[in-house]
This record gives structure tokens, C-alpha cells and sequence, in this order.
């Protein structure tokens, strides 16, 4: 499973991008956050304030509760700011 | 008829007027034309900036910007939309993003416009850093624009 | 510091880019700018028409539409405000009415271009006659731009 | 004082304009246009449906109850359909 990361998620995890592989019993978005910030003190810092942080499974946006088994990508990033 | 609708990535900045243009060219069924261009301020809070860098989330964002456009296309009688966002970095009185809408009637393309602007600013995937002093700030998000973006929510067309 | 304000008649057609370029040029302070064009359609009620022909009343005109674009700068905070209405015969595809508006933000750009165009089509003394086939008709005012006008009315500036 | 006629109620009296010596006894737009009204056959059929007949004064726009007494210009015209 592709992870993606932007904007400060990206500056704090380190890198915009990685593959992972899924450990069994993580079934939603929220929990995925959860696991990566047990990952390293980047990944802590990254997910220090989980509320702040969306998601977007396979580009679409989704909220912490989405399921993520079938995804392909998953994205982190803070509130937009386009426009 | 489909309505017909253009929807612009890109690093370079854009001719707003050309860009009108081509949505009003050899019609006569258009009444009404709004256009929008968002430009990089040259401060923030009072204080002078050197520039501004969009981050975006590449396939997201036009993704993101086509389900909104196809959207304001439901909801109100457009007869076309351009929608043209950049990314990388933009200095001071360079133009960031551009909407033009175009109807029969005004109401529809003021409306449509509006609302494409209200939901580029809150859901589509871009990330602004402004550049202050030598210093790079990510620009936080504004729950003014969230309070603007839900407006739109479940309000019927007008 | 007084907001720029620019208010036309002419018979001539108008540059809409030319105009907004004018209010832009060597400011940073200027976030969005909103250009609303209206054109002459080709038909009404489903019929061709030749042309437009749009009688005003010199003096109040200019008058009428100063007073308006006084009160939106008062009511939102606009840094340039253009508006050029044209009078005589217009074809179909030609430009009739540029209005355009700047501010920091989006909001206060759109609200003002609505709020002008609204009155415009309400309180300008402007009046058209379209002809078809040969015979010239006075258009009818609707009653839907009175309803459009009238919700400015009381409200508070945003 | 000038009178002022405008699209199709300019038309109908069949002038752009003319100066008029106010009667005594006429305070108000509304009693200037019931005694334009009875100037004649074109003025008749200009005024017949006074209810959408605008006013100005002095190009402001007025209601029918406007005192014209200090009035230099008074101009009539249809609804305005501008913009």
C-alpha cells in the first residue's frame, strides 16, 4: 500500500512518499494514523495533532473512520489552502 | 449539449481575458460572463512577503476540481467553465488561480463562480508556504473559508 | 485613502482586461478581482433578434451608478471599483456592461460585482429596445432583478 | 419647468422634452402626470397606465407623492432595464 504525504506531514514524516505493508488489524484510516505515529519520532511529530490531519484514500477525501482494505494509495496532509 | 469545460493544472501563470475569450467565441447564448483571479498579496498579517509555493497533490486536484466543476455544472444553467490553478512558486501581483463561468443570465454565473472559488479554497488538495524574511511558513487554514464552503451544503439551486 | 473608481458611458465596445489590468497594475495589496461581462444574446424567448438598442438618461446615469458604487465601497472593503455601460445599438456578442472589483479577499470582490449589476439592472436609468424581424420592441423589466436588488436592502455589510 | 420623456413613454407623447408652465395647484409627481394625462391623445395614452410610470427629479429617483414646487427637471420613463 502506497503512503503519501504533504505539505508539513511531508517536512515532518521526512519523505512524500513510501510503500507499506499492512499489519493485520488495522482497519481504518484513523487507526492506520495511529500506527504510524508509533513508527519513529518523525512519524510522532507528523501525527502529533491527529484532528487536524485529513485523509484522501485513492484521491478521494475520507474521514478517519473510512475502511482502508482496499485501498491502493492513502494520503496525509493538513487542511487545504488553495484558491 | 454537454457544457464545456476546461480544468488547468500548471507552473505558468495564465491570460484570463484569452481564456474568457475562448468560452464566449461565435456564441450568442451567453449573457453573462464572470471571471476570478486570485492574486499572491504582497504581505500577510501586516508584514511583507517574498513569495508564495503551492504544494498539490498531483491526479487529487484534478480530480478534486473536475467533481466540483461537474457539480456547479448540476446545480446552475452554465453554458462553460475554466478552472486554472498553479503550482511551484508565485511572487507578489503574479496570479495564483483563475475561474471563469459563463450563462445565459448573470445570477447563475456569479453563483457558480462563487461557489467553485469557495470550494477550491477548502477542498481542493493544495498547500500554500509563504515565504517571509527568509523564513517558509505553511499558511494555516481559515475557518472563514470553511464557513464559506458550507454555505453551499445542501442548498437547493437558485 | 480613497478607493480608485472609474464610471463610464460610451457608445464604443470596452476592454474588459485592459480595464481590470488598470486597477491591478503596481499593487500588491489586491487579492481578487472579479470581472463581470454582460453581452448582447442573439435571442429572446427563443426568437432571433437583430439588435439592441439601449436609450439612457445622460447626467442621471452617471449620477445614479456613482451613487451605487459609492455605497458598495462603504459597504465592503473594495481597493478599485470600474463599471462602463455602454448605450446605442448593440449586436448580438457584443459586450453592453463591465463591471469589475478588487479587494484583498474574495468575498468583498464578488458581493460588490453582485451587488452593482443588481442595481444596475434595477435603478440605472438604462433602457432597451430589441428588435426583431424588423419591428422594435421595448423590453419588459422582470421581476426576478427587482427581487435581485431588493435583498440588498437592509443588509449588513459581510 | 423641463419635462423629460424617456423610451416608450417618449414615444408615446412623441417628444424628448419640453418646458411646461407649472398650473397652480399641482404639488406632487402624481398630480403632474394626471394633468399631462389630460393634455391630449398621445398624452393620454403615455399616462394611461400610471402605476409603472417612474419618476425622477432633478435626476433622483422619486415616488409619486414628491413635492415638484423646487423641481427644475422632471423626467418620466418605464421601469429601467439596464445592466
Amino acid at each position: 500500500m502506497k503512503i503519501r504525504y504533504f505539505a508539513w506531514v511531508r517536512e515532518r514524516v521526512g519523505k512524500p512518499e513510501e510503500e507499506i505493508e499492512l499489519p493485520a488489524g488495522i482497519a481504518t484510516v484513523g487507526e492506520l494514523m495511529d500506527w504510524l505515529a508509533g513508527r519513529g519520532e518523525e512519524y510522532a511529530y507528523a501525527f502529533e495533532n491527529r484532528k487536524v490531519i485529513r485523509a484522501a484514500i485513492d484521491r478521494t477525501h475520507v474521514r478517519p473512520d473510512a475502511p482502508i482494505r482496499a485501498a491502493r494509495e492513502i494520503a496525509f496532509f493538513p487542511p487545504m489552502t488553495g484558491g | 449539449m454537454t457544457t464545456p469545460t476546461t480544468i488547468r493544472l500548471q507552473r505558468e501563470t495564465f491570460d484570463a481575458a484569452a481564456e474568457a475569450a475562448k468560452l464566449t467565441r461565435g456564441r450568442t447564448d451567453i449573457g453573462a460572463v464572470v471571471t476570478f483571479t486570485g492574486i499572491c498579496r504582497g504581505d500577510e498579517a501586516g508584514e511583507p512577503i517574498a513569495a508564495l509555493t503551492l504544494e498539490h497533490y498531483p491526479g487529487m486536484a484534478e480530480e478534486e476540481i473536475t467533481r466540483h466543476v461537474e457539480e456547479a455544472c448540476a446545480r446552475w444553467p452554465v453554458l462553460g467553465v475554466t478552472v486554472i490553478h498553479r503550482y511551484g512558486r508565485i511572487a507578489p501581483g503574479e496570479d495564483i488561480v483563475l475561474v471563469v463561468t459563463t450563462s445565459s443570465h448573470r445570477a447563475a454565473a456569479f453563483a457558480a463562480a462563487e461557489f467553485l472559488m469557495d470550494y477550491l479554497k477548502t477542498r481542493a488538495p493544495f498547500w500554500k508556504q509563504v515565504e517571509k524574511a527568509g523564513a517558509k511558513n505553511w499558511v494555516a487554514a481559515k475557518e472563514s473559508d470553511d464557513a464559506a464552503a458550507d454555505r453551499w451544503r445542501g442548498k437547493a439551486a437558485e
